[in-house]
């Protein structure tokens, strides 16, 4: 099989180095010679000296998923040198600062070590001793890209557009690339076998973070009032609003900020903002992991019974409890789609990728305006916090927010008469009135508590259960409305398939291609959204086994989809990775084998 | 929406400048107990807002949970109400008031619902100063729930199943100035003369106004040993200040007494005519009302009045920058940016 | 069918007037009688004014549950007089207070009305306004005690006995009951066609509330720290601990209490105390109902992952939200099994009388010490907050808490090693150590963090999944541990059986009764624990179709069936009441019925 | 369980009274950032538990979450150590305490994790005046999360982005004594000298004990214009009290100058000296400290040094009359009251 772009690139750093916006480099270089890649960032929960890697899958075909197996491993951090090297496949290659020489005990005689001398070079060759830090990474991305043929000029017009403004920083960055461009010249055989070659195989896609485009796309669904607590990795989704905000929402009459900000004290006021706003009418979101979305979860089940608009991400990351911050899951399914106590029931949104990040955060608000219900985008670390490529974003500017039943003023005049609980179009939702709409007509008494179709509090059990069957209607009505599942079918050719959700699709999409190529072709669904429409039952009813794939120990939405669908628990086969790393396709594919060799494990 | 209290106004009842009756701020018949504390002060609320001519839906009327919570349902029943969670109201009102900067926000608390589980929340919508006036209803114990102590029975202090309270309780007023509260009053259910001004003042203040009411609970906490029974209140209440609101129309007196009585201009160019009733204490000084207020709590008084307030602090909208059109009333094109830039930005993530 | 001792009877007063304590002194004097009898409270979320209602259900053959069809109304509240006539049964009497006239439009022809001037007898006879009012409630027992042909020197006694130590109030209490009584001996026919008779049919059955029980479950379960939030209906099971422990655990010498109890914060302290003291060694638990479960989810996760053990008791009411908090549910089943973020999984314990409240509360520390995991008692409103017919107490002096894994200083000295949460007996559960227990040895590091064995922090992948596995083999070994179910068979006689728990129990079982006699014969289980055993699916693998029997919206336990034992869903087929109401057999067959019908609705 | 570092105590190390080296004292080697303060306060806190010859095993350290809360793992590793939920310390160091009196309770805590969303715990631990050291790292920032900026950030100060905070912030002192902490003492983690003294006070005192310590945050709040770097501190610092820590067996000096220094005598018969730098202000009154802290906060200053103390103040345990023995060690016959009296119950439940 040729190797050209066709590899892994593993970088072992210490964290708080800045190495990472070196690594995104040599990323980027590749995605600008037109080679779809993917790059993963593996931190720990500390913010300084620890071991962080760096993973950037370069594949022709478009693979995004993230691939066991590293070609060139890029390590300097001594503290990680033993296993990284063991981590680096046959015949691959070790590229490390050999300023120190490395521990007898830790070489191999399976794959290639290239010692550059990183220190060295930069205690030569820079002063300033931030600077003689910092370059070592930039010595070292020149090297890599000697040695996989990356056109230099390319990182170079990286640090032009990346240094614009602070022009002067230019100049030692290009001669720090070409300390370890020369220094690979001088010393090794390159390219190695594998290397990349330009190709026109990325289109117009862009590359950014998931959070980065939920932020974008809150800004363009019309949020404006955001409440939120830090926690990672929800936090730069915030963030990424705040800086749109600032550049696309400042009144540029007054320089007053069309929207407003405000880091809440903890979870639960975070959330009771987003419901607070939305009660009144301004579109609303707040964004949290795990351990917010258990702190969020009584404000949730008031916003349910209480039919009150909210937008909620949950950038999943490992639990239980505080768990592993830094790493990814979807893990949190049952919890939020079932969230607080009592009988209810969330909608919930499962982006894949960026571009469905911008758009399904777009579209959230007007779910939930539409549906006065909570909806929540199930986001993990992976989508969030690492760069992908995606296809760019667009929006029709015919477009028109869905603000969903809201009554003016003129038309409470007109209504003979309104309840803020009647179920009048039989869809389930009733009609709303906002605050100061009306002197006269059409205030309520918003409550958790039990009520009538006039909101009036209410103990009459009949009345309590027409009510909490509406809110079940009115979950119908989302089915409707809701984004349908991707379907990959090509008739009916199997008697198994596959069903995935979120993150998991590159893998699966690839698993998909090598089960073709087997001559074992499956057909598969992607999900994007709870409750499940018609479409993902029909699906599943075809195929004698579904396998569900997913990134928790539980399987979470294989329980989701049994109970609500009411599928046979034996016909969905759980393929469950759950160790805080992106799943892969080869995982996959492996457990698929090994079912379709023992299917009663 | 509910539709029980018949509110036929009699044709010569008065009417105010807006030309409502009284009876237009009312809400529906209460379910409280008979002679509950809570009932005055909604009552105080509606004579209130009925004198200073409020229109009833630009007043939105947030709750926690508890018997006082409960209250915005009676009173009010033009305006928008909400009855969140236990302890919470003070982030849902936070939400509300960025959404919409231009309502009246009227929080009503009870003291488990502020002291105890609602502390965090309390604190911080203190701290940012949130244009809201919040009214604590005090019976120094939780009445929905039946009567245990709350965070501010007082020590020592004894319930009515004869338990002695162990704890301090807590002082609102004390720690809401030291949390940077800019108006803070204390006030008594039975004192209907001072609480409605001082509710005025509250709802004309531009930023965060506390009115801490003792509110006797007569069915849990109305015993001889409670200090929030009606007769310990009425023994031990100590008036700081009395005073009069003179809405922004009125001409102002100007022959008043300058050594007794303080003009404090509001943000709506209304004015509190402020009568001392301690010559150390400055209303403006929150070293003096500090003082004050720990004298007063070793004399196991309640010092009640206006205690505390800065007319010139900046509420959260304006900390924020925040456009002085409220944010729900944002067009599409002041909100979404449109597909111009949108391919701007992709350009330059290419 | 005979009408001796089958009869309900409601009580409609304003709550706030003392009335419950009236209502309950007939149910007692039934059961004084030797008959078996149920009563039900149902009042408003209120303290004073608004109408509530008191149902006591006497019945012969033994069933305890809810029924619907009142025989006789006791109404002495105008409030509520049009549907209390409304809801008499044809032929049914109404008793009310005939001082003032009743609306002619309430009237009914096809029921009895016995009016009774309690007012005026009240005014005549007692000079006290206080007790003008509390002696009406003693005059209408007086006329029911007679109506009904009750021994009026059971009420007697019971006076005695309430009264204890404030004799003087006994005789005006006896007097106002005369009065009724006489009235009725004057005025009108009696007994009525339905009426009390002696028998022997209680045995050594005590009557107490559920709460109560588990108070005093708690006292003899060793509980020593108790965290609690007020919140109906849970309050009243604190209120017991705290009055049991007065009694039973001050230290005699000393006067100090044996026991500490902290009125939290709010519930996320409640429970966070009752998980540290419970860390530090002691037994300790927490009570409360729905919005305090949300608000405990984050904690309990934590107690999950670092393994610690808790004892909590969700007394359920109806939901989400504030919902109704003085109706009855069972409808936090979701939320407690799978309680926070992450993969979690909780043991659940399913009383259905107050005997096993006490015996599942002592047990609950037991089982959360062995396991090292919290443990949630599921009660509810109904089974909490109303005083049930139910077998005494029973102690063993010979059994010995179960303490669990925990190592002592001279253990610590004799290992030759240790690790918290190494998996030595391969039965899931690590050995654990108490603070303080030795100088140098068996220190660790609590979090809810990743950790490996030795309980040091670790983001390695394996080892999460390690510790998530072994977490899952805990839970095997747990239900090995927790009480099997209850299983009602009779050889396999049926394609269709039934599943119940909790306080579905006392309907379930007169519904079983009652296909029984229509010769339509069914097995049946009663679940007691979660997660499920083995005995569970075993069962359910016998019959074509199982009812599920819950008194929630969502068939909550049905959903951890099919997820956690792997069911067809096809094959249970939901039963749901959660109107607030307890369940009732009626409620049951019909549904039954209806499905044996429309197999497919 | 870390092994992480090695700990061979060279024979010469100089051993405490238990014959323990300060090496044992120590944890595991930190993971936090080179220079980071609190790393100082764990450091500090080795010491005052080695000076003070406390078996290690005796002390339960309790954290929150954050940077700060991290550090238990850095000391102490005999000790059993609980690094529980974000904000939620005081409540399971509350039930440890409960469930065993007889131990030392050391928490350890950030300025996010007390200050927001463990303001209630807080209020409420000082309030229930729990028998712990309260120990807040606070560096006026999120310092795991990355350097947002917390409620103790003070107004105008600027974070790292640039970012100019509007809010005012919490002083945590004035804040507890106003809920009535009864041991309050300020200090910066880069005076060990100071901080020593007033860990080994406060570990003695019988109540609850807070000790709020500047800590700077090198790498999120370290820059100029943030009041909570290690430049703005070492300027803005004003002492005022130092205090030496005398332990029960030594001997006191009776010859020092009682106008300038007052002995405080511990719950365990330790003592403070203690150095009175300001003669307006005095450690046992609440208003002079108060007014001390309000002026200071006018000026900018930082008061360090023990700032307010009640040493006769009546911790939890014997608030709610607990038994001396510690309830995780009472035995079953003193815990279940036995068949015998359950028949006697059932009887009158009949
Ligand atoms: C999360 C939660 N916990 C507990 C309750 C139960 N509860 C209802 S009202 C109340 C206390 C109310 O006390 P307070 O705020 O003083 O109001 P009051 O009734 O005295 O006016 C409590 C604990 C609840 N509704 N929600
Ligand atoms: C419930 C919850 N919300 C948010 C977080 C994320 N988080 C971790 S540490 C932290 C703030 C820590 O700040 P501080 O207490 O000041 O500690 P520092 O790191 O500054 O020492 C936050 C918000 C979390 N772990 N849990
Ligand atoms: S219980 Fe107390 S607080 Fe509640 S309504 Fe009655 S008197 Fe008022
Ligand atoms: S981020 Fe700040 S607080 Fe955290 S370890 Fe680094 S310096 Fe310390
Ligand atoms: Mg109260
Ligand atoms: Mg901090």
């Amino acid at each position: 099989m040729s190797r050209i772009n066709d590899f892994v690139v593993r970088f072992a750093n210490v964290n708080g180095t800045g190495s990472a916006s070196a690594n995104y480099l040599f990323a980027k270089s590749v995605f600008r010679m037109g080679v779809p890649v993917s790059a993963k960032n593996i931190f720990p929960s500390n913010i300084q000296g620890l071991p962080t890697w760096y993973e950037v899958r370069v594949c022709e075909k478009g693979y995004l998923g993230r691939k066991e197996g590293i070609d060139l491993m890029v390590s300097v951090n001594p503290q990680s040198f033993k296993r990284d090297i063991a981590s680096v496949k046959t015949g691959g290659y070790f590229l490390y600062d050999n300023t120190k020489p490395l521990h007898e005990e830790f070489l191999r005689d399976d794959i290639h070590f290239i010692g550059v001398p990183l220190m060295d070079i930069c205690n030569r060759e820079f002063t300033d001793p931030r600077q003689k830090q910092l370059f070592k990474n930039i010595v070292y991305v020149g090297a890599i890209v000697r040695l996989l043929n990356i056109d230099t000029s390319i990182i170079e017009g990286l640090f032009a557009e990346q240094f614009q403004g602070k022009e002067k920083l230019i100049a030692p960055n290009v001669k720090a690339l070409h300390l370890g461009s020369d220094y690979v010249r001088d010393n090794f055989r390159y390219p190695l076998e594998f290397s990349v070659e330009v190709r026109d195989l990325v289109g117009d896609s862009i590359m950014i973070d998931g959070n980065s485009a939920a932020g974008l796309g809150a800004v363009y669904g019309g949020a404006s009032v955001v409440s939120w607590y830090p926690i990672t990795p929800s936090t730069s989704l915030v963030s990424a609003f705040e800086d749109y905000a600032k550049k696309l929402r400042k009144d540029p009459l007054t320089g007053k900020n069309n929207y407003s900000i405000v880091q809440a004290e903890d979870e639960l006021a975070a959330i009771g903002m987003a419901i607070g706003a939305n009660w009144n009418g301004a579109r609303s979101f707040t964004a949290t992991s795990g351990p917010g979305i258990s702190l969020m979860s009584e404000f949730l089940g008031l916003a349910y019974y209480a039919e009150l608009p909210v937008v909620l991400v949950d950038v999943q990351r490992s639990g239980p409890s505080t768990g592993m911050p830094t790493r990814t899951q979807q893990s949190d399914f049952i919890s939020a789609a079932y969230a607080s106590h009592g009988d209810t029931k969330h909608i919930l949104l499962i982006p894949s990728t960026p571009t469905e990040c911008f758009d399904m955060m777009a579209d959230a608000f007007d779910y939930a305006e539409q549906l006065q219900t909570p909806v929540i985008m199930m986001s993990d670390l992976d989508l969030g916090m690492n760069e992908h490529m995606t296809s760019p974003f667009q929006w029709d500017d015919n477009r028109k927010y869905k603000r969903g039943k809201v009554l003016t003023a003129s038309q409470l005049d007109t209504l003979p008469s309104w309840g803020r609980y009647r179920d009048v179009d039989g869809d389930g939702i009733p009609y709303r009135t906002l605050p100061g709409t009306h002197p006269t007509k059409g205030s309520y008494f918003t409550r958790g508590s039990s009520h009538d179709e006039n909101a009036a509090y209410s103990e009459d059990s009949a009345t309590y259960v027409r009510i909490m069957d509406r809110l079940l209607k009115k979950l119908e009505t989302a089915k409707k409305i809701l984004p349908a599942p991707q379907v990959y079918q090509s008739g009916k050719n199997s008697d198994h398939a596959i069903l995935f959700y979120g993150t998991s699709m590159h893998a699966a999409e690839e698993a998909l291609d090598v089960l073709k190529m087997e001559g074992t072709p499956m057909d598969a669904i992607r999900i994007k959204a709870f409750p499940f429409s018609f479409e993902v039952s029909e699906f599943i009813e075809l195929y004698d086994k579904v396998f569900v794939i997913e990134q928790n120990r539980d399987a979470q939405v294989r329980a989701l989809l049994i109970n609500e669908l009411e599928i046979n628990p034996k016909k969905l086969v759980k393929v469950l990775n759950y160790d805080g790393t992106p799943i892969t396709a080869d995982f996959i594919l492996k457990s698929i084998h090994q079912h379709l060799i023992q299917p009663n494990n | 929406m509910t539709y029980i209290k018949p509110k036929f106004a009699h044709p010569r009842l008065p009417k105010n400048e807006l030309g409502f009756t009284r009876k237009e701020y009312e809400g529906s018949l209460s379910t409280l107990c008979a002679g509950c504390g809570h009932d005055s002060i909604s009552a105080a609320i509606v004579d209130a807002c009925f004198e200073m001519n409020i229109e009833p839906h630009r007043v939105a009327k947030m709750s926690g949970i508890g018997c006082s919570s409960k209250t915005p349902a009676y009173f009010l029943s033009n305006s928008h109400g909400f009855n969140s969670v236990h302890g919470r109201m003070p982030s849902v009102t936070t939400g509300a008031n960025l959404a919409n900067r231009s309502m009246i926000y009227l929080g009503v608390s009870g003291d488990g619902d502020t002291a105890s589980i609602g502390m965090g929340q309390f604190a911080h919508v203190v701290r940012r100063n949130l244009n809201m006036t919040y009214i604590v209803m005090n019976n120094g114990c939780y009445g929905l729930t039946k009567g245990q102590d709350s965070a501010t029975a007082d020590y020592g202090s004894v319930n009515k199943t004869g338990n002695m309270n162990s704890f301090e309780g807590i002082d609102l007023c004390a720690l809401a100035i030291e949390l940077g509260a800019t108006f803070v009053a204390q006030s008594f259910s039975g004192d209907k003369g001072q609480l409605i001004p001082i509710i005025k003042a509250a709802l004309s203040h531009s930023g965060f106004a506390l009115i801490n009411v003792v509110s006797p609970c007569v069915t849990f906490n109305n015993n001889q040993g409670s200090t929030k029974s009606y007769d310990y209140v009425r023994e031990h209440n100590e008036t700081l200040s009395s005073l009069d609101f003179v809405p922004v129309k009125e001409e102002i007196l100007t022959d008043y007494d300058h050594t007794k009585v303080t003009m404090v201009e509001m943000h709506d160019g209304s004015m509190i005519k402020l009568n001392k009733l301690s010559p150390e204490w400055n209303p403006e000084d929150k070293l003096s009302i500090m003082t004050a207020l720990h004298k007063a709590r070793e004399k196991h008084e309640i010092l009640t009045g206006l205690l505390y307030i800065d007319n010139q602090s900046t509420e959260l909208n304006e900390l924020l920058n925040t456009t002085s059109v409220p944010l729900n009333q944002l067009t599409e094109k002041e909100l979404c940016p449109g597909s111009a830039i949108l391919e701007e930005i992709c350009r330059g993530l290419r």
